[in-house]
């Protein structure tokens, strides 16, 4: 859930957006020329994947996939999920133009954590691989969820505490609905594409373009 | 209307946001059996109005029998889609499983048909489309015509009274064409084949409609319909130059204008009628 | 349509104004009040902003749905903060008492989020996404930045009926989703597919680059020059946010 | 070879990971004002052929000489992309801008060109392809026809010598593939065109090879070389029924009893590669 315009406080937008910022950066390093195709395209393909509902007992949730998003993109993750988030702003007013720092780092942050988790184990066939993969889905959206609780309760700690800690609540069920989708869809893409796995190194893919 | 007739539209209204009055009456029939050609330019509705038979989208008005009921609840769509096998136009839309197994799997065990019943039923299908040895492989990297082909397995994996092909020929090779064209004379039964390919719709077809702008505009025997020049070019389309060869090109009925035809010479050497 | 962008056409005065010059209004609104506290200057924010809507005419019936949408987290925060927040009380039902502390505060977040998100939506929504991308590059955000943002805009749509045609693949293949791991199983099959699709998609439009004589630097044609109007409309907006921040500081001492 | 020569491949050694040995010694020339047709199965290499020619892949081995010169370094690979204009087989791949207008400016202005140039470049080259009004339009919204048409002008903007044309009839309704022919024989020069579709490399195409899996195995004129029935079905492929049609078939059409050299056409093709 992307926290809307005018709730949070100056300084923890301010801090939402250096902390944006730096990821950007880094990550915009990360991207060699002719790999910005693949990240524009890649994060359009996130975005309507995230617009997916999948139902959950009576009711339905729809994706964040952020875990996913972090695990095949590394530190691409960041301009990833800002570009997703800015096209939510301007397409949906999901967010806002104020909160995109904050939620791009609640977002982006955990997903890089798992990338840097367990990004190395994903290609390892068995048992292994899917506990990875379903804990690098689950945990990003924890971790989400944490962040989101802490940008409201660092705005104002007395009132926020039960809205903090009914958001945590409501990401348990996504939390685990995600890991279980980015587990299958880990085997998915390492079936068809292994090419898409997270790089064993560094190794920069070899792109046959003169 | 046909004592035998599978599905009805009459006097469907249809249209989209941008395009309000796509379909103003279309009355539109297929019975048992038909293997039925809609052919028409881009945009003319051949695709709302598969989408329309197959439950994806609602007329606006108008009445849809199908399978000898009125189609209008939930359970009758559901119902509807189980019965009409529907083949993509881009099979990769179709074909969403990491395995071909999987993928024709998907459809019967939605049914609630059992693991063994399934697998049955995905080595029968694909053997059926000469695929046997393909059950293991991974969908996504197969050929064009390989796709297609898969693609129809798990159409007929669910045993679908119809048959809807949307351009099913595009892209496809000569040889793969064939192969299709082969495959599609085998399975028979009833099929409703949208294509720009004139020369596929022929090798397929018995009965063609037109379409032009969200209306059918001729409905005939195939080689009456495709032979029609003038009509054909009215609305933007072709005569099959097979049909030329057989000199059968018809003259001018439509539109009051003298056609000329294509290749000066209709003289053509004796060939096998065409099935 | 999730993706329809229903205010994007239009013939109103906002819908004419330069793409460029309703970024840097939108931006400068957005954070002034977003820094704002004062309910009665709030209060005028929306105002303001409820102008701007009616200026940019916009099919009412969309727009209120939107904006119900939009105040869903602000609803689940009314949901709590009146009776989380200590303070004077005002009401009490058994353990729960709600304070008026707790209540202003929620108006106030609602008063805030809903000036900005109003405005935003007559600044931002009446331009097509395209142009909003397209200004955004004119802001001098780094060309990678741009780049990915473009490909992102241009192949969203494409992707989105690609899942909207496989969502009707596996409709008419009798799925029925439910609480299952195969429901799951085939979510997260589809989106795979996008990715996968995406990916080898990307590796193509690289190629087109390529062969058009791309070098990495990103070469665009000009911006149609900024109008007097445009430079007026965007002054304006900023005067009004000049004049809401002297009232807060007026109110606040 | 011929002094005109453009374009020549000799002894062109490529392979990828899954399929080592694809092109094993393959001779290849297109001279200028050649409209040279590339037919073949899929799978036969006519993809690999066009990505190798336009520099997207680098041959393993053998020479590749194109406007004169070798090509080997990157500035060659880069002033050979420049001179050779690439028609994608999806066209929503290579409309990669938000408008018509920035895809077809987006070569020029990578090539040096001054934003007013470019402007003007991009009118004519709309203009010229009967699209003026497109200039505006979102690349997204427009119909298969249309975007192949944007497409082209995009290739054409950079002013190549060479245009190479892959699959450009595929999904087109008939009457977009006539306005294609059109423009297509308008524009002239040398082309060079893959296509399933024989009908449309008969209307496009003065000469013609036939690709079987990484190797030429014929080449010759249009007709000499579509007209061979043996040879088309030995390959995967068919005789465009125009040319029965007109009668000018190479071979009894029924049971393909071997070609016939009653023509005179000088078809160079192998005839120990058949049967």
């Amino acid at each position: 859930m992307h926290i809307a315009e005018g709730v949070l406080s100056p300084p923890v937008l301010i801090g939402g957006a250096v902390i944006t910022l730096a990821g950007l950066a880094y990550g915009l390093r990360s991207i060699n020329a002719d790999n910005v195709p693949r990240v524009g395209v890649m994060s359009a393909a996130l975005f309507v994947a995230s617009l997916i509902h999948v139902p959950v007992g009576v009711s339905s949730i729809h994706l964040l996939l952020n875990g996913l998003a972090g695990l095949l993109l590394g530190w691409a993750v960041f301009p990833a999920v800002f570009v997703a988030l800015l096209l939510q702003t301007i397409l949906f007013q999901f967010g806002g133009l104020t909160t995109l720092g904050v939620n791009t780092a609640t977002m982006a942050l955990p997903a890089l954590l798992c990338y840097l988790l367990f990004g190395r184990l994903l290609r390892r066939q068995g048992a292994l691989g899917v506990v990875a993969s379903f804990l690098g889905g689950a945990l990003a959206v924890a971790l989400a969820g944490v962040l989101t609780a802490a940008a409201l309760l660092l705005s104002n700690a007395e009132a926020f505490t039960t809205a903090a800690a009914a958001l945590l609540v409501a990401h348990i069920p996504v939390m685990l609905v995600e890991g279980v989708i980015c587990a299958f869809c880990i085997a998915f893409l390492r079936t068809v594409k292994p090419r898409m796995m997270p790089k064993p190194r560094n190794t920069r893919e070899r792109v046959d373009v003169g | 209307m046909p004592d035998n007739g599978l599905i009805q539209l009459e006097d469907i209204h249809f249209g989209y946001p941008q395009r309000r009055h796509l379909f103003a009456g279309i009355n539109f029939h297929v019975s048992g059996g038909d293997l039925l050609g809609v052919v028409g330019a881009n945009g003319s509705g051949k695709t709302t109005l598969f989408r329309i038979l197959v439950g994806l989208l609602r007329p606006h008005r108008g009445m849809f029998n199908a399978f000898g009921r009125a189609i209008q609840s939930p359970p009758d769509y559901d119902e509807l889609r189980r019965r009409i096998g529907f083949l993509f136009q881009d099979s990769e839309d179709q074909l969403f499983c990491p395995t071909v197994k999987e993928d024709v799997a998907f459809g019967p065990l939605n049914l609630g048909k059992s693991k063994t019943e399934t697998l049955r039923i995905v080595e029968e299908t694909l053997a059926s489309l000469g695929m046997s040895g393909f059950a293991d492989r991974i969908s996504y990297e197969l050929s064009g015509g390989e796709k297609r082909l898969v693609a129809l397995a798990t159409a007929l994996a669910m045993q679908p009274d119809v048959l809807l092909l949307d351009e099913p020929a595009s892209g496809l090779d000569p040889r793969s064409k064939r192969d299709l064209v082969e495959q599609l004379a085998r399975i028979g039964g009833t099929q409703v084949i949208a294509s720009h390919d004139m020369e596929f719709v022929r090798a397929t077809c018995r009965r063609v409609i037109v379409m032009d702008a969200g209306k059918i505009v001729a409905d005939g025997p195939t080689d009456a319909v495709l032979g029609d020049e003038s009509l054909m070019l009215h609305h933007g389309l072709e005569v099959p130059h097979s049909l030329a060869a057989e000199g059968r090109i018809a003259t001018d009925h439509h539109h009051g204008s003298g056609p000329s035809h294509g290749h000066g010479h209709g003289t053509s050497h004796e060939r096998q009628e065409h099935t | 349509m999730a993706l329809a962008e229903p205010f994007s056409t239009g013939n109103s005065l906002l819908h004419r104004l330069d793409p460029r010059a309703k970024l840097v209004a939108a931006i400068v609104w957005s954070v002034t009040l977003a820094a704002l506290n004062d309910l009665r200057v709030l209060l005028l924010g929306v105002i303001c902003a409820a102008v701007l809507l009616v200026a940019a005419r916009l099919n009412l019936p969309r727009l209120l749905q939107r904006l119900l949408v939009v105040n869903i987290f602000i609803a689940f925060l009314w949901l709590f903060l009146p009776w989380s927040t200590g303070g004077e009380a005002v009401a009490t039902w058994g353990p729960i008492t709600i304070t008026r502390e707790g209540l202003l505060l929620s108006l106030q977040l609602t008063l805030r989020c809903n000036a900005i998100v109003w405005a935003c939506i007559a600044l931002l929504g009446t331009s097509r996404l395209v142009d909003v991308a397209q200004a955004l590059r004119a802001l001098r955000v780094p060309q990678k930045l741009v780049l990915i943002l473009f490909f992102c805009v241009r192949y969203i749509q494409s992707i989105h009926d690609e899942y909207g045609r496989m969502a009707a693949a596996i409709k008419l293949r009798a799925f029925k989703p439910r609480t299952t791991f195969h429901t799951y199983r085939t979510y997260a099959n589809l989106v795979g597919l996008l990715l996968v699709r995406g990916h080898d998609r990307a590796d193509r439009v690289h190629e087109a680059m390529v062969c058009r004589g791309f070098d990495g630097r990103l070469r665009t044609l000009d911006h149609r020059r900024l109008q007097k109007r445009d430079i007026a409309a965007a002054a304006l907006l900023t005067g009004l946010t000049i004049i809401l921040v002297v009232f807060e500081c007026l109110t606040t001492g």
